[in-house]
């Protein structure tokens, strides 16, 4: 009771009256339930950001994209979404869910300024699905192991790491499908085989592949995933990151939940994501790239989707699992 | 026959509300996927029979499942013999130890054991490198290799032995011993009485362990897509959980077909089981006489002991200790910084984050209310079985007994649908989590209420009945005191599995409801597996604080010659 | 409850009328426990039930307590019906009140001896009764068996013969009518039953309470019982005063399980009033008729090993045999001597230690009247 | 392990010397439970150890048997040192050779009879006998014990009568010169132990193995023991034929311990050679002294309920007692009347069936020779 409740606290600077009426209904619904893929980390960051300037709570429930589909729609499908809204890796579900109507499009949900100056091709389905962060797909490595940072991703095919790589199953997700598919567009098939040949431990999640590599069992490791290495980084392991060439990596869509407890609060935190402010504040946290164009590496390319026949190529090639 | 009592009525009202819990769901499952469109299908079965590399599947199943339950047979019994019938005993020590891997969740221990032997980083491979390096032997990586059939097999048997080791003390400890002194003078040694005598006696207690083992083999999930993965060794479990969350939307159809086959091995564990049962010849507890008496190791006894304690470092405390020290050094490497270790991982992961606390405080507030409940339902269900043996007790005692053959995962997203909306709306509430965590665990409350109903047996009631009082001041006066030890036995091995679960905890748990399980899941996926060292550490700590106390208790409480047991020991 | 019967009431304390129970065996077989079973006991009576092992004792005892639904049959307890089909009534065990001693004791270890006692007291009539009330009567109960000390004691620190007494004085406490004991002594040491079955008899004198007990140690049944009822497969065959049943067994059946029997078959060869005279193996013996026996009838010849007299020289009654001693028992208060005639073993007791020496020849004198002939039933 | 003990052997079958065994018990106190005992057993002979509960029998028995360590002391079979901590020696059961009967029958559930009984041959001669053999043997041991036909029959399925028999057929079938039996007929019928007990007595007769056999029931001890060990607390305190024993009981204890007896307390008057006169609550009484007794000395006047007479008329015998009926026992063989005597009951035993009216008045009549006078032992 001391200090004054967070409404009272709120810094933002509003004057457009379409969003002060949304910041009054939100702040009166006083909290907002975020579930997204992000580290908990970057979450937490961009929340309390959010909370500074408008005084709404967030409560961030972190958990992978697979366990996070499986979540929502039971919760949907059973009529009650603990959700308001979601920050998920693109992928059919999003299609899936406004169809049954899980999510409320986000373009008619009557979000300030949206689509306004948002770049349009981040805006999928119409505006429906707007894009907000993409997570470039990195390289991560031991820096005791490895001299240098690896100049190109070829040097996943140089002998002398054999038995030096951990590597997430292809097929754990799609934009490691693109990513793989992009190598072949780029490097050819014999790249593939390269790697290939120096025999990747297997890992079916980025998490244990990149422990791996910081522990020195192995000395690169793919995906990177940025979240992770700066945890093991801030604890001094001997672990960094790098972009060595063209790249793609997943993209992290937003949506809005149909009936939600705080539909006003959901709907200013959009606004918040989708503005200049938050998007560049998420792609600094996170390491990962805003569709304003800030923090994307050189020669990032949107992830294409992968057919059933290039994964089996993949796979194949690659001799994974 | 006379009118049902309402105190019975009540006992069965509890059952069959206990039941349609699991069951509604489950078949909800089911009609959704053979019942598309108003219609009947075969899909699911075709499609599954015609998966790619299905054999493959089947055959690492079968190999590691086998493999490692015949690895903690061997070692399960040892243990259970050497503590329950010779003077190799250590009291409350060589009563708990081996139980230990049961505190330890899944994904840690599976961490903690990559942490340990993988090739290069493994801190024991180093360890032990450092010790060849003095003698002149040098090598860069090795000696051993977590990420293969023989760490795999391992890992699973240790989490196994816990199984073999509960039902084979129960079974030891029931064991009249003039039956192997009988042998003895028959001028049988140890060996021959060993093999001819006490283990063909105890069949049936070897057989629910095995039974346990497929089980919890069969249907093991974080061991093999931690451990078994990187070896390239894919089962069955590990392939229905990626068919459920690889891709969008889940392939159900094809997980719950593979999931047929989970249920047909642990099936056919069963029917084994149900075998050596009926044949009904093994050892059943003797009224008189059957004092158990230990066997004199005489100079064997310190061997003994130094190898029970060895299984017990080796199979435990290693994990355990990979784990604290990640946990205070920050992040997993053979080179650990002991000038730096710190604590803060594990204030960090535990006392500092809110989230933490309530979720350590949400669980055990679970933990002890869902264990109460649990073991109170499955005593007042048992209670109802024992007394009347018809076609409608039996159903009832098998349908309260059928989630364990069931994927963890389907009954939890089965209670969220169920629960989650309209008209319940529980759904992210704890309350939803007690009924997810019942529901999982009943097989486990019922068989503990079970063996605590069988010890009061029939006589002390009936002369209850006979002395003028009513069903329920029977049951309050002469069952409910009797069953006590069984039933606190039973309430902690609840009271672990639930404050340990994960599963359930994926599905229900949120912001609202935070729990340990999900913490756990939330920090091994966000990868510091330092923070997830430091969560396992404290849950260890805590459920082992609980077993030991209800260990002691149950002990003490044989003081008026009532039996009980956590799961048999 | 406390109604003690008088001798002026004219229902018996208990009436069991054409009980009959079946089981079904696991194999799918079916046993008839009891079969068509009828007696009353009387105020003060002590009926035996004695039989062998499975003969439908306890299902009997329980049927009676309604621990057991018999398929058939009535049982009342004075003037009120326990258990009727035909009417529809079977009254639970907590109503019946009756008392019951298990064999295997069956005290609550979790009470001690005194709240033992106290329950059937607190379970009947709470409220009824004060806190005062009841531990005189229990303090009573336990001074009436001999253990007044034992009260603060968990059945775990006592011993066998202490914990049967609490046992008893549990029964006993709320002074019924009736008392039902299942093989209450066969877990005690020889020693202790010996001392039990006296103090069980003077208590039961004193206190006057109608019983029933089961055994199957037909000496305990005779020290015991007011009247026997023996058993076999589920019915009575007979039911009589411990002398009767010795003395005049209904059948061989009888006449074998109550005690020791030299027998030999043979055939009717002439009868006599109450005689008949026997062609057997042994020769032609002459004894008194025991049932509807009809020259040319295959009956046997039974006597008891200590009615028979030995000699050295050859007497001059009519049922006399020669044999040759084959080994003397001592057994303390009389010897048996195991005595071969003709190949078959007889036994003779005589009493005081008298061994006589092994392959000596006797001669074995029974007198008419301690010759029983009976039919002789196919085994 | 098949030589059978032959009479030319000097050595005792079983020689044991100042054995001693203590256990701690859980509350930190200890038990002498064998407390310097020496016994011999000869070829042929049966000892019985009779005692009360927790007086040691189980734990001697089993420290011969080798399943219990003493903790000092000889044990040696013939002329080979089985234990001996002097030297070091421990043989371990399954290479002492002797054969054991246990209580609970001990037969393996999981086997057949005939495997059972199998058991020990291919324990000890694995390889050394052939199939046909063995069964052979198995067969006449099963055949010995009367139950041939039971060989394929799993215990489960059998009554307590017939596993005892595989139980003896397997402790027989090896032909071992001592079997060790732990109470071994206390779990099975009155009526099948009275025939097990005959039919053990001449197994053991016709095969000549030496026994010892654990009881404490002294009906059981006294029919079957050639001579009958008495222990007290870890002691022997009378090793003796069973009718010395019975007879000339060596003090009190065994005398109260192996039977009934009647009992007065008083100081003994006047000695005279072997008879000493006794003044008692009941007047004096003269008896045979059975143990050191001089004049002053706190004695029991001790005599069994067999040997005293009963009259109407007052008879002219030293040793008479006025005394009235109490009750009437009527036992079979036997009738028990007892009669009140100032105030005391005292018991007399007299043959066939005599009920005695009660509160009728009777003398009681004791020969010098059945009163025995023993020291008093404190209680
Ligand atoms: N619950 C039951 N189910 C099937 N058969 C039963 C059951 N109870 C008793 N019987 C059978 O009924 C018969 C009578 O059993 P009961 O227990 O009354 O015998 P009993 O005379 O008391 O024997 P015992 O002297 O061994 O105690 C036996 O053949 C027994 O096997
Ligand atoms: N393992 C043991 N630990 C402690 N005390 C024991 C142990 N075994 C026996 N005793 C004690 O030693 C004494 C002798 O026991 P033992 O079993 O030899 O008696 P017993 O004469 O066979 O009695 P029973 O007739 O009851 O079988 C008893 O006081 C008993 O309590
Ligand atoms: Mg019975
Ligand atoms: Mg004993």
């Amino acid at each position: 009771a001391c200090g004054g409740s967070p409404a009272d606290s709120a810094t933002a600077d509003v004057t457009d009256p379409e969003l002060k009426a949304l910041v009054t209904a939100a702040q009166e619904e006083g909290t907002v339930v975020l579930y997204g893929v992000p580290d908990e980390k970057v979450l937490r960051s961009v929340a309390d950001r959010f909370t500074e300037l408008y005084g709404v709570e967030v409560q961030p429930v972190r958990l992978v994209s697979a366990d996070l589909a499986q979540r929502f729609s039971s919760e949907a499908s059973s009529g009650a979404p603990a959700s308001d809204l979601i920050l998920m890796t693109h992928s059919p579900f999003y299609a899936d869910a406004l169809q049954k109507k899980w999510l409320t499009p986000v373009s008619s949900a009557g979000i300030p300024d949206y689509p306004g100056d948002y770049p349009a091709d981040y805006l999928l389905s119409d505006g429906d699905v707007p894009v907000v962060s993409l997570v470039p797909t990195s390289a991560v490595y031991n820096t005791d192991k490895v001299s240098a940072p690896p100049e190109s991703w070829q040097d996943y095919a140089d002998p002398k790491y054999r038995g030096q790589l951990a590597v997430a199953d292809p097929a754990t997700s799609p934009a490691n499908l693109s990513f793989w598919q992009l190598m072949r567009d780029t490097y050819g098939d014999d790249f593939l085989r390269g790697v290939a040949a120096n025999e990747p431990t297997w890992h079916n999640s980025a998490v244990p592949g990149t422990q791996a590599v910081a522990a020195g069992e192995d000395a690169l490791g793919h995906p990177g995933v940025e979240a992770i290495v700066r945890n093991l980084t801030e604890s001094g392991a001997p672990v960094k990151t790098v972009v060595p060439g063209p790249t793609t990596g997943p993209e992290i869509a937003l949506g809005l939940t149909a009936g939600s407890e705080h539909p006003n609060a959901a709907k200013l935190f959009a606004h918040f994501v989708l503005s200049k402010e938050g998007s560049t504040l998420l792609a600094e946290v996170s390491g990962a790239g805003s569709p304003y164009g800030t923090g994307l590496p050189d020669g990032f390319e949107r992830p294409q989707p992968v057919s059933a026949q290039q994964e089996k190529q993949i796979k194949q090639l690659l001799g994974s699992p | 026959m006379r009118p049902a009592r309402p105190f019975e009525a009540v006992s069965l009202l509890i059952g069959v509300a206990l039941i349609a819990v699991v069951m509604v769901p489950l078949v909800r499952v089911l009609i959704g996927m053979f019942w598309v469109d108003g219609q009947f299908t075969v899909r699911p079965i075709t499609r599954t029979l015609s998966l790619p590399g299905l054999g493959d599947l089947l055959r690492n199943t079968v190999i590691v499942v086998l493999a490692s339950s015949a690895v903690a047979l061997v070692i399960g019994v040892a243990l259970a013999w050497l503590n329950e019938r010779t003077n190799a005993r250590m009291g409350l020590l060589t009563d708990s130890l081996p139980l230990l891997p049961f505190l330890l969740p899944p994904v840690a221990g599976a961490v903690g054991w990559v942490m340990l032997l993988s090739p290069e980083s493994g801190l024991l491979n180093s360890w032990i490198r450092d010790a060849l390096g003095l003698v002149g032997i040098r090598a860069d990586s090795g000696p051993f290799d977590i990420h293969s059939w023989y760490g795999l097999v391992m890992v699973y048997a240790f989490y196994a032995v816990p199984f073999v080791f509960m039902n084979a003390t129960a079974g030891f400890r029931n064991l009249d011993s003039s039956l192997e002194e009988a042998s003895r003078l028959g001028g049988a040694g140890l060996g021959r009485t060993l093999r001819k005598v006490t283990l063909p006696l105890v069949a049936p207690s070897l057989g629910a362990g095995l039974l346990l083992c497929v089980w919890f083999g069969a249907g093991m999930y974080s061991l093999p897509a931690i451990v078994g993965t990187p070896a390239g060794i894919e089962v069955l479990s590990v392939r229905i959980v990626e068919l459920l969350t690889f891709s969008y939307p889940p392939d159900t159809e094809v997980a719950v077909g593979l999931s047929g086959f989970v249920v047909l091995f642990v099936g056919v564990a069963y029917w084994l089981q149900l075998r050596i049962l009926r044949r009904g010849r093994y050892a059943v507890q003797s009224g008189k006489g059957g004092a158990a008496r230990r066997i004199d190791l005489g100079a064997w006894k310190w061997p003994a002991r130094v190898v029970i304690l060895g299984y017990v470092l080796v199979s435990t405390v290693l994990p355990i200790v990979s784990l604290v020290l990640v946990a205070l050094n920050g992040y997993w490497t053979p080179d650990i910084g002991w000038g730096s270790l710190s604590l803060d991982a594990l204030r960090q992961a535990v006392f500092d984050d809110p989230i933490t606390s309530t979720a350590l405080a949400n669980s055990l507030g679970l933990g002890v209310v869902g264990g109460l409940v649990g073991i109170l339902a499955a005593a007042a269900v048992a209670l109802y079985v024992a007394r009347h043996r018809s076609a409608l007790s039996s159903t009832v005692d098998a349908g309260i007994k059928l989630p364990a053959a069931v994927s963890n995962m389907v009954i939890a997203v089965g209670i969220l649908l169920l629960f989650g909306g309209e008209p319940f709306l529980l759904s992210g509430t704890l309350a939803i989590l007690l009924i997810g965590y019942l529901a999982l665990y009943l097989p486990q409350a019922s068989i503990a209420a079970d063996a605590a109903v069988a010890g009061v047996g029939d006589e002390l009631p009936e002369a209850s009945a006979v002395s003028g009082a009513t069903p329920f001041r029977t049951f309050r006066k002469v069952y409910l005191p009797l069953m006590v030890p069984g039933l606190v036995a039973g309430w902690a091995l609840l009271f672990i599995r639930m404050v340990g679960d994960l599963t359930a905890s994926a599905i229900l748990a949120g912001t609202g409801n935070p729990v340990v399980g999900f913490r756990i899941l939330e920090v091994f996926t966000s990868g510091s597996y330092a923070l997830l060292a430091a969560l396992s550490t404290v849950l260890v700590v805590i459920t082992a604080l609980v077993l030991v106390a209800v260990l002691a208790y149950t002990r003490r409480a044989s003081r008026h010659g009532v039996r009980a047991s956590v799961g048999g020991v | 409850m406390d109604v003690l019967p008088t001798s002026e009431s004219a229902d018996p304390v208990v009436r069991v009328e054409h009980l009959a129970k079946r089981f079904r065996r696991r194999d799918g077989s079916t046993v008839d426990a009891i079969d068509d079973v009828s007696f009353d006991v009387q105020a003060g009576d002590l009926v035996v039930l004695l039989g062998p092992s499975g003969c439908g004792k306890t299902t009997l005892l329980r049927s009676i307590a309604g621990l057991e639904t018999p398929d058939d049959g009535v049982i009342s307890f004075g003037d009120r019906v326990q258990f009727s089909p035909a009417e529809g009534i079977n009254v639970p065990p907590e109503r019946r009140g009756v008392s019951m001693v298990f064999q295997s004791y069956a005290l609550w270890p979790h009470m001690t001896a005194f709240r033992n006692v106290a329950y059937p007291l607190e379970s009947r009539g709470p409220g009824r009764r004060n806190k005062a009330e009841t531990a005189k009567r229990v303090r009573r109960a336990l001074g009436l068996v001999g253990i007044p000390e034992l009260e603060q004691q968990y059945a775990a620190q006592m011993s066998g013969g202490q914990q049967q007494r609490v046992a008893l004085a549990r029964a006993l406490v709320s002074n019924d009518a009736l008392v039902l004991f299942d093989e209450p002594l066969s877990n005690v040491d020889a020693k202790v039953r010996e001392q039990l079955r006296v103090e069980l008899l003077s208590l039961q004198r004193e206190l006057g309470f109608a019983a029933i007990f089961v055994t199957h140690d037909q000496s305990e049944a005779m020290q015991l019982g007011t009247r026997i009822a023996v058993l076999n497969k589920g019915r009575i065959v007979q039911l009589a005063s411990p002398l009767e049943v010795y003395t005049k067994p209904a059948n061989q059946y009888v006449a074998k399980f109550v005690g020791t029997m030299n027998e030999v078959l043979g055939t009717v060869t002439a009868t006599k009033g109450e005689t008949a005279e026997v062609k057997t193996d042994l020769g032609v013996l002459t004894g008194r008729i025991g049932g509807g026996v009809d020259i040319g009838d295959h009956v046997a010849a039974m006597w008891r090993p200590e009615s028979a007299t030995l000699s050295t020289d050859e007497p001059v009654a009519a049922n006399r045999l020669a044999g040759r001693v084959k080994a003397s028992l001592f057994l303390g208060a009389a010897t048996e001597q195991v005595i071969t005639v003709d190949g078959r073993e007889v036994r003779v007791q005589v009493p005081g230690a008298a061994v006589l020496p092994g392959g000596s020849d006797v001669w074995i004198e029974i007198s008419e009247a301690d010759l029983l002939v009976l039919p002789a039933e196919d085994a």
